[in-house]
């Protein structure tokens, strides 16, 4: 099956900086994205669960954004420009996808 | 002094306070006991829309008095200047950075709903009457601490927070007021208090079985959680705060508490009411204010202001402050 | 005519109207308020189970009468032609392509269980007896809408959906029926209609604490997070939809209600019986239908048939529907 | 007999059973009815809470007799020694290996909770009264049943646990004996029967609307839940299970319920008290065994040991078991 | 230690499609596969959001399915055939996996 | 904007070892994790689901943990030693992260 070159961006932020990334992504014209939960992790500044929680803080998502290669650089100039003085990580990995003209 | 002792003995052996010791003594013991996050926060919702519901149809019943007004008005300052005090007071008894401080005095400012509940909860057992409208109270009191919050971390903290890019472009944040102001707790809190207040006694007669009958028992069950999660805090963060800190964390309600109560008398309010004030005022926030802080204050540590304010402040209120608070409210004291 | 007025007043009013009015007021302003999944899914349950029990208790209580094979009968057929009259409706009023004509069409001949489940607590509320089974009926009304809608668009569109591969390939797609039969909120209902036959007075009594005396609390809940999905539809599929899909929206149940209202005359039901009935031909899918669409129709537009039908004609079912057809039903109009 | 009979009957047409049934054939037809996870883990947690606190409120009220200590010695020794009876049928019945038969033996120690929970409903239907410290009896028969499979896995099967890096050094694990005595369950139990004996009466009337009155239903829909998980079970596990397996789920309980009648006997317990110790010791655990051998005893099949317990044996207890048990212990039979 | 190559195949697909795509993937062949819980997204049908959603639709699930090289054609052929006419994406990385003798 | 190569180490391990695995990797002086919600799978024994389970045996979660190149063969080896008895999947994939001092 025919597939093309693409990347795929993973970002792990704050839930309470979801909407503004959401956001950040729509600005830089990225309107391909999934949201995945998640239900804790460790960091620098320490472990944490979301096992009982209620509030915003103190919980982290994972933004999943498959890209053409040509417009890796604008996505990470956004979610940077959300991401800077927060916790939170992002990479970036090659892949390959069917539908090429979807992305 | 002995209904004191008398009050805090009957609070310490209700099932309230003994389901918040259960969660926290099988969180300190690594127990895998956990409430799953959709539960939780499904409780938190009854809650709110429960207590909100009740306090709207308290002030169907009762009719708005002169008071209201005032009674809003005083909450919003109390939130907006009680952390200022509580900012000077860190500033001398804690080496937190100005941005910590900062972001620890706008929780203190702001209000804990379950504390409030709880409160409200021993005033029915007691047979305390109080005004229904002090739910819209401790609305108004959630959000002005953020803003008092925000303009000490930039006002005191220019340097600091301009190098981390900062508290005043943060404090400036287009969205943030209304994100604060909109929150899901305080919409859901006032809706309910609204919907409460147009249906009145039709309306809780219709939902009583579900917003009365079984409120004491979802709350247990909640400060099962509560105690759960504070517990899993101290385990995680037992070193992130310091003796000075802790020591803020019990005075603080303490002087809040009486400064609620000055304006209570003052405000006219029943003794129901100045309980309920003196608990808002001494209760600190733990799902507003560090979403905001969160997200306008990155770098202000969470693990110090959600330690004093869950694991220190809300402990200390449920089992030590409320009974204090309405003992001397009712003149008990 | 001061009936129906009086009736859309005291609706408008109830706590359940309020509750999901706070949703889509707190959704369209952006709040973040929202409830989990899991326990949107658990008071769904929750309903369905307490509505089925009911309706089948119901029927234990008051015995089968022969009405009852009939008003199956009846729903069956309803449920099957009411999307050819919508879609004529649709290809007139819209500009809707037909696949997404035929996806709309199958949700109005479908049900939706808490427009249902609304209209029963408003009987309830006024005192109006209606037969247990029109749970049973809710039933056979739930699958019928979605072959004739793919047999709408295989007919119809046959060379559009064939060129995508389409809706003829669908509707014989292995396993759709069963899927659609054996849907988790269609056996649930249908489960709990028998249990509660097979129990009747008897387990009422045991269970009563649970699906009766809350019940209205529960509904409230469950609207107000209904409102939210619906207030945050509108908000992401504004332009998605055209004046005259709207207008569809709006007549579309009135005409479904006046010829609801006939067969149950025709059929001799009680007047709670023909209100409930109306309600059902009145009220569109929003579950099990676009379900099936996506994975039969996958080329019909979800934003048109989910905002028609849950962010237009559920409101205005829940505002002005319901009462109206009660008043007509009970012959107070 | 008749009575058994009527008995047996009666318990066919509880809505009790019948949400399990309806579960059980939901999932074997493969519908989706499902219930979120974390809609099954909140009802677990209500039914825990709701029965450790009644327990013991019941000890505060009826006061420690004697025959308590006695009891929970005797309930660690049955779930201690169940095991070793298990093990050797199970050598004899089925060609499971050594460690696949330790671990289903260890779950045939330890108990279910909902299993004794639908007993102790059966006996409040009925009327006839039981000792409130049963629930502690019940949380006492949790672990020790490990202990026996594990030790029978290391001493049994030494090659082939060493092979597999062992079941010796897996009773040795570091933290697994702490997790197994700390697990959820057990913890939330006995915290909340403490929480009854602390707060008797007084607080039994605080929370009784939420933990008394609407229990039963409650347990309806967790037994819906039940029979959906044990569906799917049955329907990916078919063939996973011998005949000779499926003969010692049904035996075993029979032989354990006897072996429970005379200790119950022995300790002098009421009728109820012996009908519940005859369920605990009949019953099979599927939640904290499992989970303690998929730590412990990877090697060990869970299809093998889950099908047996949730999938076999808890129906048949549900069904016929505890109206059995309450009859022989009633004298009715 | 030692790793073996493998390809990380990501399916993010509707969820009234998932039991189609297991269904598939088990008549490929494809017996490993795991399937993660996802919270929203947008793409350029609009964006959605699982919160206090209660039907199968508009939901998504993730399905990631390490396999042999040598047999993401068969996997990808199974996958499309459920997917085509359907919103959804599909992404394959490179990867080391253990254990290579359980692909 | 500047990214660093490091590899992303995704392991889907079974719910009750979870404890276990944190530590380890927390021994091995990995403290950046993030763990996943897993809804059900399939694999050589069987498939499962989540939905309506109450206990954490037969459930998984996926860890997914960002590191440098040269600390992976640690990583690896903290967490076979929990894994090694144990049904699980672990996968190692080339990434590029931004700010790389975090890890
Ligand atoms: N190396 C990593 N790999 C995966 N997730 C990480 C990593 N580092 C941090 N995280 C996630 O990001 C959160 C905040 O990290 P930190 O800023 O290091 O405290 C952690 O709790 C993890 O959920
Ligand atoms: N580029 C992408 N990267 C990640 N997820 C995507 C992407 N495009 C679409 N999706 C997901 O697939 C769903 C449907 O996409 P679409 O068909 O473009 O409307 C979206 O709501 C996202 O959850
Ligand atoms: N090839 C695979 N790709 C992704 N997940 C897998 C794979 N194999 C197994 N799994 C996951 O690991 C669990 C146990 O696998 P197994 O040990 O093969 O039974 C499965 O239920 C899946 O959730
Ligand atoms: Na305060
Ligand atoms: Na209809
Ligand atoms: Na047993």
């Amino acid at each position: 099956m025919q597939t093309h070159p693409a990347k795929r961006v993973e970002i792990i932020i704050e839930s309470p900086m979801e909407r503004r990334l959401r956001a950040a992504l729509e600005e830089a014209d990225i309107t391909g994205y999934t949201v995945l939960p998640v239900l804790g992790g460790s960091g620098r500044s320490g472990g944490w669960s979301r096992e009982g929680q209620i509030g915003r803080a103190g919980g982290m998502v994972a933004v999943v954004c498959i890209v053409r290669a040509d417009r890796v650089d604008g996505l990470l100039d956004a979610a940077f420009a959300v991401l800077e003085r927060h916790i939170g990580v992002v990479s970036v990995t090659d892949c390959e996808v069917l539908r090429a003209e979807r992305f | 002094m002995d209904n004191i002792f008398a009050l805090a003995q009957e609070n310490l052996l209700s099932p309230i306070i003994l389901s918040f010791a259960l969660g926290l003594a099988a969180a300190l013991a690594r127990s895998d006991l956990t409430m799953p996050e959709a539960v939780a926060k499904g409780l938190s919702l009854y809650l709110l829309f429960a207590i909100g519901f009740k306090g709207g149809a308290a002030v169907a019943a009762h009719g708005v008095d002169t008071t209201l007004i005032l009674s809003l008005v005083a909450g919003t300052v109390l939130s907006f200047a009680l952390p200022f005090l509580a900012f000077a007071m860190l500033r001398v008894m804690t080496r937190l950075s100005t941005v910590d401080a900062a972001a620890v005095a706008g929780h203190y400012g702001s209000i804990s709903i379950v504390t409030f509940v709880a409160a409200s909860s021993v005033l029915t057992s007691q047979g305390i009457d109080s005004e229904g409208y002090m739910v819209a109270v401790a609305a108004a009191m959630e959000a002005p601490a953020i803003l008092a919050a925000l303009w000490l971390a930039a006002r005191r903290a220019p340097a600091e927070a301009l190098a981390a890019g900062g508290g005043v472009a943060a404090a400036s944040q287009p969205g943030l007021l209304r994100e604060v102001l909109l929150n899901g707790s305080l919409v859901l809190l006032v809706g309910s208090f609204l919907i409460g207040m147009a249906t009145g006694a039709e309306g809780m007669a219709e939902i009583s079985p579900l917003i009365t009958d079984p409120f004491k028992g979802v709350l247990c069950l909640f400060l099962l959680d509560m105690g759960l999660v504070a517990g899993r805090g101290l385990r995680e963060n037992r070193t992130a705060v310091a003796v000075g800190a802790l020591a803020f964390a019990v005075l603080m309600p303490l002087i809040s508490a009486a400064i609620g109560y000055g304006t209570g008398l003052a405000l006219g309010l029943s003794a129901g009411g100045v309980a309920l004030l003196m608990t808002l005022s001494a209760s600190a926030s733990y799902i507003a204010v560090p979403a905001a802080m969160r997200v306008a204050l990155p770098e202000a540590n969470p693990s110090v202001y959600l330690t004093l304010s869950l694991c220190v402040t809300f402990p200390f209120n449920l089992i030590i402050g409320i009974p204090l608070y309405v003992a001397i409210a009712t003149g008990g004291a």
